[in-house]
């Protein structure tokens, strides 16, 4: 066999596979850290079953993680994997549809046994039955160099093999000349208390890179130095999307001089925002883990009812019990953050593959006529701005302001630019200023139809809200027609006027005609990596990615105008589309994805190459 | 403080009381204005919120902070108001439907922490919003919209429930009792925890006098029984009867004073600090007394205090700082 | 001042009006029993305050009933009274607003006193203030000349005039010359136990007839005998829809063979069919009361899973709470019938005034990718074979559907003819039959995607559903990306099926061109007749009304394609707009009213005038 | 019968389980299997309804119907079944976070009704699925991914939730007590009305031997009580131990037995119907022994019985006849 070797290229696609218990998802973590400390640009794709630890060996017992990584702008993850490493013969079957030819894969012949292979449903092994000729195996020990290599510090088997996660990594680190320090710095940390597990993971993710090095073996493996990626002059951190969710929320009560109550219920993949702010009151948040969403969204509304914007955050089946509540917010136009990480569903469905399923109920999905602001996440990084611009419309005209994001974008990484906060407007609410005369909280703001945010504590606005309709004037319960009339239309207003403050639609890339591509939310990377190869293989085609879902940005009716043809890429059966039609009355061709997977660059390139036309060359002036 | 003191019609809002006339909710409504104006409480500071049916109607009625909610949600959203704000005095006003029914998990989950919340259980036995229907708390056999055969669903009571779900304070009293309820509502707000209060009330609709049996005034001596700390069980209109704890079956047994040479000291003394004694009372059924009055009150750690312990919301760091904490790549 | 009459007309509008303990509804029923038995056509609309018992004299404490009856077909309750029967100031104001000019007006002069003028926000007498100038007024001493009638039989004040609504009851027969025998009846039997009263209100029942006739007084009335309607032969009742809508469901059962559960919390104006069908055991369905609306759709899906059809009726509000589980029948696909009786949102809204908002929430309200059939019914009559409907869906395609109606309809009766159940074809489900061989459950009928009912007691069919994803084959959960796409194309497709079997769309009335009125739901009564009205007054104009909402009957496309424009009428801010435009394209104009009250047949008048063009003489062949 | 009797294998289902190794549902799962075999279950009329959860995985596991529902609501669909076919075996697999936090009102209203439904509560003290995030039973003091600092909501004690909401049936067993668990189960399925079982259950990933202290095996003999309706309540490796009632405090006390003079007759005996025993025994803190077995059981009308009788939906009426009744107008 030849010597295995990749094909020199500007970014890499790399792929950690193997059972939920082997830490892959901290081997894929470390290997992230270290190209981000290289200066590559990344993206990253954890893809784990619903199991917690599902029993070794088998199919949907596989926990995966995947980087693309190099010195080019990477937006995706990558479609198709240049390296896979795989632990066990499942975690090698269940990945190797999606390798491209030519693939690096690299196994450990001797977990290859009759047992493994049946807990993998295989007949046959792999590595005999040609089933990877079109791709070039490197099979090392992988278990037994890592036991080798920690044999100095006398742990048992299994407490030694859970080090081949990071003699791997070591090896990884070395292909692709990467350093080793944040992970030797954060075994450090992790195993303060427990010298021998440290030493062992150092010895063995130095034992992995030295592997890589030593050029004894039959076929060694080629190195391949990633070139860093010409980054814009800042500072670089990475950062999954729950996290930048996190830190967008403080910012923004930072921004608007607000402190937050948190209030949320356990829900996959919504958890992890609550856990990334539990613990962050010494920036102004704090967290409360009620017994339901509804108790959740209900605290949270009783927060911002006495003072404190009151935050709310689950996925789909959750919100789904929060919107009762969310209809007490409108009527009492209350401010309040409602996220949603989007999952798989319909009903519990696939709670850790991801999906853009929830527009319509975030649009749509409420008793009455009960409109509320929509804004939706891009990237993983974007989660910050969005999380800003949610609590800025909130306070700003006194609405319930529902935040959309998926589990995609929350699990995955990037390489982030970390924001100037003094780049970002301060955010302004109707609080009453100190010198206010006492007078009715139901004074509106014409720009808004803001009403003033006054709380408990202030003998200035003692007053009485509730769910029953109100007087426009006076806040006293009313039946009156003809304010129900007014009321309702205020509240359709209302909305409406959040987009005299939304910024005008812009086009992402591409020329204002041909054909549009209109996406949201998380499918952003892969739909603006598939227009860039389209427009260089000279195809009419524009992007546009819309934040503002509800109200839409008041110029998109005309941007679009612009176009012979409009395309609307969704992981859901057309729900955006649904949205278009609705409000601009356009016609739109549809892409639809509803598998639990994101989008592949490819199948974004395919369904644009359908509807758009080659460019003509035009006349320089 | 040099402010003139208020009296409870400064409790009173100018909103047109909208109960059925002769509602047992009005004369609570009067004992809520005497028992804030008893306390002197400061209406700024003070918020009463309440869910859905005619029992939550109440916060329109009184010049303080006010939030009418949605149904069963109340204690929910008083929790968030609490947490924002602990300096507040929140009062919860609720309905045997609202609190009991659709509101039970709220109810548990406040108790069981014990956030500082006075709740006011307005228990009519009955749906009376609704146009009637029987709730978790109508007796067997109760006949309504929905249970024309009567009605047989077990229903709950209010005591034992708070019981189980760990409640620190649990009271009792009648709507007609303008004496009694305003000091029940003040124990209430003076405790540091949950302190739920039930009410019998009166719906003179939908359910008219089914409290009869222990609210009329011409029996309600030897009906009730008004328990003190400490005290021992004596009831009836000459305190001739009490309450005297059965060993063997571990139940209460009412005797009367003197005769067969029973005295106070064989009467069973009120802890309110013992769950024990608080099941005893509630568990009790006709012929013995209902209990009335401070039933349990026990010390424990409030949640929103532990809460704003643990959790202060002062800004000691900046949000800019907290981006650049862990591993930063620099190309600048 | 001359002597009082109604100029002759084919059909008059009657309103009845008093404090919320007078007793006006009853007054209403009676009267409406009354007229049915004497062969007028009748609509009915009974308006009272959201208040148990509100305070006496006071504007928002009256409750009013309205009924249009006479010798022609009639759908509404009336735009404008003819008579108005005010039993005290606050009534009379309240209701002037909607008074034709030269309504007769009868009011109780003894009733105008300082204090109750005060009660009513009355500075000064409108007896006197010339604010009657427009009408007839008739004053009658209604409470002296009751309390006369009833002396003999000893009451008390309070008792005694408790009998006024059956005096005006008598009067107003008289007037229109319609059959005491129900309200004699009907006392007959409501008083059975207690003979003061009964007698009581036989006599005053009595002596307002006998005031009429007798001709000794100043201004007598003229009296208007009603012509009978020219009804099709069959046999007629009055019903109101949450009655229909309770006989359909029973009747459903019957045609299915399927006995039924039908759980719910109550919640105004839902609770009136659970309180129609408590008691009907009898006719093969029972009722549970649940502790709240969440376990009420629980405990209709379990009994679903478990063999008996499971029916759950709410409110926007208790729907809202509902929509989780709603996802769980999708994805267990369980048939169920979730019944929404609309009323005015958002948040507690206005709970006994009517609305039609619940069409976003019942189309596009739950989170992913989760379709459920959606109709509605027109007029309280029409809820019975809207009931059956909706059974026939779920039963048969095995799909929850969601059944829509409002507060108006709930509340409002009609003249119905008893529909013959052998007419209506039997229900088919999806049932196992006795022969069947043991197997998947997961087997489908390609003509509707359903899979098979069966329930537990059955050992051929031992299987485990749940929400998670499952196997499309097997019903295994799955977490297959390929399985997901199939069994979300599977769901869409098993909705949009059900259009396979939906008669095509027909035209109410009106010519294919021209401009179409699209409407659904109760609005029903009010757009015939302003179809009819503008027809008659030569617009080309016609009346399409939808009970299809999701999906669409599969010819609408094509027959709103003959016509020149598309007016959509609703009591919401633009629902059925959004739908039509998102599934077939169209741009439509829009009518909307949001106020909690049913819409005037003049406004819908107004809209087409504005919206058709006059018709060109056809020449006749 | 004349079929062959059925073996616990026969209970298992061809779906292969997914609990990590280790977990204590597996012994869980064993102990059902083995009680519907003891009962020779006939798994085409045994339903088994569960919310969401590691635990509530369980109906794929065992060979009879079942349904996996959502979050919390369970006890509210198994209603359902129960009421659809009163002769379905009808049980509830449920969790702390499912049954106690987001599921506690449908918990409590079974409870209250009295529906036959066998309900089994794993409780870990944490949440499984969600990775371990501390739960409504969790300890004081629980640190977990959003109780960082450590908890601070006093936990509900379930059997004293259930006292609450009127049970009447309550049981409690360890996870690993094969002996006992199939006993405990069996005699829910025999109780007519709801019968609560909660489970100790090791979450070895999340909340790893949080029972160690009563539930091992090396001390569990000092550390849980077995108790048997009409037995005095003896304990202790060498049955030494016995609980006592102190009159004086209305509180339990713990005595050796032929120490200064104690003997069996003066210990506590188990009366399984007093819910102020049952309480006792719940509310008694170490190093008083956890209580185990039947805590309390006592007869009461069930629901569904009441239900079918009540409301027996046989077809007696035509609807055709129904829609005739009332003033009809004839125009034929
Ligand atoms: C989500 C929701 N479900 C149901 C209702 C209808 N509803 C309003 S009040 C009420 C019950 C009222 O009973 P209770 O709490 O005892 O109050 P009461 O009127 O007896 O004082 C119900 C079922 C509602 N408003 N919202
Ligand atoms: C409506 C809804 N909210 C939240 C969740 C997320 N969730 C799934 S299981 C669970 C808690 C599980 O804890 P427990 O009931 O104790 O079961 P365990 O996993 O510990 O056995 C939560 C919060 C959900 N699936 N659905
Ligand atoms: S219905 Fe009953 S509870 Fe409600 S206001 Fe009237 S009397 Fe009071
Ligand atoms: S997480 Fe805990 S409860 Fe869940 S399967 Fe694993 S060990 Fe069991
Ligand atoms: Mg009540
Ligand atoms: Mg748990």
């Amino acid at each position: 066999m030849s010597q295995p070797q990749l094909s020199p290229a500007a970014s890499y696609v790399l792929r950690f596979a193997g059972d939920s218990g082997d830490g892959i998802q901290l081997q894929g973590q470390q290997f992230t850290a270290a190209s981000a400390l290289a200066g590559n640009d990344l993206a990253t794709l954890p893809d784990f079953p619903a199991e917690i630890r599902a029993p070794t060996g088998t199919r949907y017992g596989v926990s995966a993680f995947q980087i693309q990584f190099g010195g080019e702008r990477i937006t995706t993850p990558g479609d198709t994997p240049d390296v896979l490493i795989a632990f066990n013969p499942a975690a090698l079957v269940v990945n190797l549809r999606q390798l491209g030819p030519g693939a690096l894969v690299v196994v450990d012949p001797e977990t290859f046994t009759e047992q493994r292979l049946k807990r993998a449903d295989l007949v046959t092994n792999p590595l005999e039955d040609g089933s990877l000729d079109a791709f070039q195996v490197v099979p090392v020990e992988m278990g037994r160099l890592t036991q080798e290599a920690v044999k100095p510090f006398g742990l048992g088997v299994k407490d030694s093999l859970r080090c081949k996660n990071f003699w791997a990594l070591g090896l990884m680190l070395w292909m692709f000349d990467q350093p080793r320090e944040p992970s030797l710095r954060w075994i450090e940390r992790r195993f303060k208390s427990d010298q021998a597990m440290r030493d062992a993971n150092l010895a063995a993710l130095n034992a992995g890179h030295a592997y890589g090095e030593t050029a004894e073996l039959a076929h060694t493996l080629v190195q391949r130095p990633t070139p860093a990626a010409p980054l814009a002059a800042a500072e670089y951190r990475t950062v999954t999307g729950a996290e930048a969710l996190a830190l967008g929320l403080v910012a923004a009560g930072e921004l608007a001089d607000t402190e937050m109550l948190f209030c949320s219920y356990p829900i996959t993949p919504a958890s992890s925002v609550l856990h990334h702010l539990a613990g962050l009151e010494e920036v102004g948040i704090s967290t409360f883990q009620a017994e339901d969403e509804i108790a959740a969204v209900c605290a949270a509304l009783g927060a911002s009812y006495a003072g404190k914007l009151g935050i709310t955050s689950s996925s789909g089946p959750g919100v789904a019990l929060k919107t009762e509540a969310i209809g007490l917010a409108v009527a009492t136009e209350l401010p309040m953050v409602i996220v949603n990480s989007q999952r798989a569903g319909p009903s519990t469905g696939m709670p850790t593959k991801t999906e853009q399923s929830d527009l319509y109920q975030a649009v749509y999905g409420r008793n009455a006529d009960t409109p509320v602001p929509v804004i939706a996440a891009r990237s993983p990084g974007d989660c910050f701005a969005t999380a800003i611009e949610a609590v800025r419309i909130a306070v700003r005209h006194m609405t319930p302001v529902i935040l959309l994001t998926d589990g995609y974008i929350a699990n995955s990484s990037e390489l982030w630019p970390i924001p100037d906060l003094d780049a970002f407007a301060p955010i302004d609410t109707t609080r009453p200023a100190a010198g206010d005369a006492p007078g009715s909280v139901f004074r509106r703001d014409p720009a808004t139809q803001a009403r003033i945010w006054a709380s408990p504590g202030d003998p200035r606005f003692v007053h009485r809200v509730g769910g029953i309709e109100k007087d426009i004037g006076t806040g006293n319960i009313s039946y009156e027609a003809a304010n129900h009339q007014a009321m309702t239309d205020m509240r359709r207003d209302k909305v409406a006027k959040v987009a005299d403050f939304v910024p005008d639609q812009t086009i992402e890339q591409g020329p204002a005609r041909g054909l549009a591509v209109v996406a949201w939310g998380s499918t952003y990377g892969a739909v603006a990596r598939a227009v860039r190869d389209c427009l260089r293989s000279g195809l009419n085609v524009a992007h546009i990615h819309l934040r503002h879902l509800n109200p839409l940005p008041k110029n998109l009716s005309e941007l679009l105008a612009g176009f012979d043809a409009i395309l609307v890429p969704e992981l859901n059966n057309g729900q955006l589309a649904t949205l278009l039609r609705d409000r601009l009355g356009v016609s739109v061709a549809q892409l639809n994805k509803v598998s639990g997977q994101p989008f592949v660059v490819a199948e974004i390139v395919r369904a644009i190459s359908e509807h758009a036309q080659p460019r003509m060359k035009e006349v320089k002036p | 403080m040099n402010a003139p003191a208020r009296t409870f019609k400064d409790y009173a809002t100018d909103q047109e009381v909208r109960w059925c006339p002769g509602c047992g909710d009005y004369s609570i409504l009067k004992a809520v204005h005497r028992a804030l104006a008893d306390a002197q409480a400061d209406p700024a500071r003070t918020v009463f919120v309440s869910g859905i049916g005619c029992s939550s109607r109440l916060p329109y009625y009184v010049e303080t902070y006010g939030f009418h909610t949605i149904h069963g949600r109340a204690p929910a959203i008083a929790t968030g108001v609490k947490l924002a704000n602990p300096e507040l005095d929140v009062w919860v006003v609720t309905g045997d439907g609202d609190g009991l029914s659709i509101g039970g998990n709220h109810l548990l989950h406040a108790l069981r922490r014990n956030i500082d919340l006075n709740i006011l259980l307005f228990n009519n036995e009955i749906y009376g919003l609704t146009k009637g229907q029987y709730s978790p708390t109508s007796r067997l056999g109760t006949r309504s919209p929905t249970s024309p055969g009567g009605s047989f669903d077990a229903p709950v009571t209010p005591g034992l429930f708070a019981l189980g779900a760990g409640a620190t304070f649990f009271a009792r009293g009648v709507d007609i009792d303008q004496k009694g309820l305003p000091g029940l509502f003040n124990a209430a707000r003076e405790h540091k925890g949950t302190a739920l209060v039930e009410i019998l009330q009166n719906c003179i609709v939908y359910n008219k006098d089914v409290f009869d049996d222990v609210a009329n005034k011409k029996t309600a001596a030897e009906r009730q029984i008004h328990v003190v700390h400490g005290e021992p069980m004596i009831y009836g209109a000459e305190r001739q009867l009490g309450l005297r704890l059965n060993p063997a079956t571990l139940k209460l047994e009412s005797v009367t004073l003197g005769e067969n040479g029973v005295g106070e000291a064989d009467l069973l003394v009120h802890d309110e600090t013992n769950p024990v004694i608080a099941q005893l009372l509630l568990g009790a059924e006709a012929p013995l007394p209902a209990p009335m009055g401070i039933i349990h009150r026990r010390p424990a750690p409030a949640f929103d205090a532990a809460f704003a312990a643990a959790k202060p919301t002062r800004r000691r760091v900046r949000v800019q700082d907290l981006l650049h904490r862990g591993n930063v790549l620099d190309r600048r």
